[in-house]
């Protein structure tokens, strides 16, 4: 377990006081992944959207492209989502919540050491379709699903 | 319960007969649907995230006594924990009351580390007070995940509590004249999609009484019986039951032993 | 409605009195031990929002069902019916003589559960908690099963005078038909408008609500 | 620098799969609070994973992804006794990192 040191975290307190991060605060964010946070992506306010930003062109269904999740959520603030790939040479799996505010929800670069299988929680406003974007070779294929939200318990 | 419900209701139900048919098949699909769900949410209970911090706070030095809860007397003997939980709630000959596992905790931030609860009884549901004591009964709790429910009622206190908490489940109030038994008192029948235990009986009381503490989806936030009761007292158009009263102790003693026999399951995740 | 409930509260303490002989076998119950419930309700609950602890009170109605031991039984059969009776001398019939408002907006207010919770404002419409426990319209796939399905209402009961007084009795006091039907008094204990029942009953027997299609 | 996370890694028949719990609030950014003013988002945007010391998982989120977030993948290889460790990066630039051994 370690955590961040205090000078570092200082650092950033001030900048933030000095405005100087954006509404999302990624400018100066350490960076981890390959790729800069990929702001334009995360902005999309549709599947379109977020795969023009993704760079995702001619698009095609997939067999090959899973996305394992229930047919209805109980509750759109956690909606368990898997997505798998079989497609040889997949490098990167997005999925996308076509509905959402910012449709793209996670973006995973699949590296050599990895397999394309992947599993989080989703958060959803309302029904709508989930895509798996997956891309290997330079090309894009998808899955996509319905999932339903209901209202649970009493609404108050 | 089912024939009093029945009377008034009779022309209704003739209604239902017509679509019954169609309405099934839809309804099977939906809870399928919800089946899927709820197994997948059973993979990762983020409650684990708070039974590590229960256990932190269990153990920090804390209060103008400058001492950790680690000494608490659970009912087991002082500082034991493990299995403490399914034998709650239980007389204390100190305080000579019924107290569960959160009022329980309140007596020992007491008298171990010399804080002044109050403020915590006093605090909002959310706050960092109640979030404390629900990381503690969190983690309490599932230190007696799998054993056995084993409540006593054997002491006539104990016994007070059980016929109490009773009452108090069938006591109607409110705009609304709802009891908890409107919603918890009838086998198989739920609220929108979510199922309700009928808690009268030893199914559904295992049923609620061994899956909370429990991590809610639906906000993130960890709830422990108290709050669980609390919001279903909000939801009954009730006033708000203070934390640790006898009234919570006395439901949950209710809850407790007419679950005994059942596993734990705590922390659970729920909707 | 405060008036009510004041004056059902001393009918109330007559009751309880009368639960005491009927515990008197050394069971517990309702009756057994008053005085250990009485403080327990006392020291249990504080103000919350709009929500006073004075909510606790009970009605007559409230006191006879919170023992549905007795309630069920042949000795209370009277008392139930007479309970019944007073229920029913409460409901109001619409001023205007129209029973049927607007369906739409009779499937809002059965949509929302909210309203006079500690956590509503004063100011908040209440909902009519409908769906929680019944189906109703078709397309609603979320809804309870504590009431029975109300699909396809009106077209089974049609939309005559007798089947829209039938119907608004059980929405303003549900209590008139049954003492202790879990359904709450909508119009009765004031959770809803008299154009909220009109709206409700618009929804349930309006030959073009979605309920009848 | 938040609470810690739970991290469970299991290896079988070569692979290890990894499973995350994080302690997150997740806030979208579109949410107000009771007086009405938005509340800003905040949420993790970077996470990643070594194994022994080696970077195998790489991703980056929005605020799409629930409260106190699950994840988990798979790493081709790996056996007991190996470390896998997470670090997150939130969008306010706050991070922390755990570690588990592999089972």
């Amino acid at each position: 377990m370690t955590s961040q040191p205090l000078n570092r975290r200082g650092f950033l307190t001030r900048v933030a006081a000095l405005g100087l991060t954006t509404a999302l605060g990624t400018t100066l964010a350490p960076h981890l992944a390959r790729a800069e946070w990929n702001k334009a992506a995360f902005d999309g306010k549709s599947t379109a959207d977020a795969m023009k930003a993704l760079g995702a062109s001619g698009t095609a269904d997939s067999a090959d492209v899973q996305i394992l999740a229930s047919d209805i959520a109980e509750n759109g603030a956690v909606v368990p989502v898997q997505a798998v790939s079989k497609v040889p040479g997949t490098t990167r799996i997005a999925i996308l919540v076509d509905k959402n505010p910012s449709t793209l929800a996670a973006l995973f670069d699949v590296g050599p050491d990895m397999v394309a299988d992947v599993t989080t929680r989703i958060k959803m406003g309302q029904t709508s379709n989930v895509t798996v974007l997956v891309e290997a070779g330079g090309k894009y294929f998808t899955a996509t699903k319905e999932i339903k939200v209901t209202l649970g318990g009493c609404g108050g | 319960m089912t024939r009093r419900f029945a009377v008034g209701l009779a022309t209704c139900l003739a209604a239902a007969g017509l679509v019954a048919g169609a309405a099934r098949a839809e309804g099977d699909k939906t809870i399928e649907g919800i089946e899927a769900y709820r197994e997948a949410l059973k993979d990762g209970n983020p409650a684990e995230l708070f039974e590590a911090q229960g256990e932190e706070l269990w153990k920090k030095k804390a209060g103008p006594k400058n001492a950790s809860l680690e000494t608490c007397d659970l009912g087991m003997g002082p500082g034991v924990v493990k299995g403490a939980y399914a034998h709650l709630p239980r007389w204390f000959k100190d305080t000579d009351k019924v107290q569960d596992a959160e009022s329980r905790v309140l007596t020992c931030m007491t008298a171990i580390q010399g804080i002044d609860v109050s403020k915590y009884v006093a605090a909002k549901w959310g706050s960092p007070e109640k979030d404390e004591l629900n990381a503690i009964a969190t983690w309490i709790s599932g230190m007696s995940k799998g054993d056995k429910v084993a409540v006593s009622t054997a002491h006539p206190k104990e016994r007070q509590m059980f016929e109490l908490g009773k009452r108090m489940f069938y006591y109607a109030a409110g705009p609304h004249d709802f009891s908890c038994s409107t919603c918890h008192g009838q086998e198989g029948v739920r609220i929108r999609l979510q199922d309700l235990p009928y808690i009268a009986s030893p199914k559904g009381a295992a049923a609620g009484w061994t899956s909370w503490p429990a991590y809610r989806v639906s906000s993130g936030q960890m709830w422990g019986m108290q709050w669980r009761l609390a919001d279903c007292f909000r939801q009954q158009r009730f006033p708000e039951p203070i934390y640790g009263s006898d009234v919570t102790v006395a439901l949950s003693m209710f809850m407790a032993a007419t679950s005994n026999g059942a596993t734990m399951n705590t922390p659970g995740i729920k909707r | 409605m405060r008036k009510t409930i004041a004056h059902l509260a001393a009918l109330a303490a007559g009751l309880v009195l009368a639960g005491a002989v009927h515990a008197a076998d050394g069971s517990w119950g309702p009756g057994a031990d008053d005085a250990s419930f009485q403080a327990m309700l006392k020291s249990g609950f504080r103000d919350a929002g709009i929500v006073k602890v004075s909510r606790l009170e009970q009605d007559a109605t409230q006191a006879f069902c919170s023992d549905p031991k007795f309630a069920e039984s042949k000795e209370a059969a009277k008392k139930r019916a007479e309970i019944e009776a007073a229920n029913t001398a409460t409901i109001k019939w619409p001023s205007d003589g129209n029973f049927l408002g607007d369906h739409k907006s009779g499937e809002k207010i059965a949509q929302s559960g909210r309203g006079l919770t500690s956590t509503d404002k004063a100011d908040q419409v209440n909902g009519g908690n409908c769906y929680n426990c019944h189906q109703i319209s078709k397309k609603e796939i979320s809804f309870g099963t504590i009431g029975p399905s109300l699909l396809g209402y009106g077209k089974l009961k049609g939309n005559s005078e007798q089947a829209q007084r039938e119907t608004w009795s059980k929405i303003w006091n549900s209590k008139s038909a049954n003492a202790c039907s879990n359904m709450p008094r909508g119009g009765h204990m004031g959770i809803l408008s008299e154009q909220q029942v009109k709206d409700l009953l618009a929804l349930l027997l309006d030959p073009a609500s979605p309920v009848n299609q | 620098m938040g609470n810690p996370m739970k991290i469970r890694a299991a290896a079988k028949d070569g692979i290890t799969e990894v499973k995350v719990l994080m302690s997150h609030e997740m806030e979208t950014g579109l949410r107000k609070d009771a007086s009405g003013n938005t509340i800003p988002a905040w949420f993790i945007a970077e996470i990643s994973a070594k194994l022994n010391g080696k970077q195998v998982m790489t991703a980056q989120w929005g605020p799409s992804i629930s409260k106190n977030p699950f994840l988990s993948f798979k790493i081709k290889g790996g056996k007991a006794g190996d470390k896998v460790a997470v670090t997150w990066v939130d969008n306010k630039g706050d991070t922390r990192t755990d570690e588990a051994s592999v089972t």
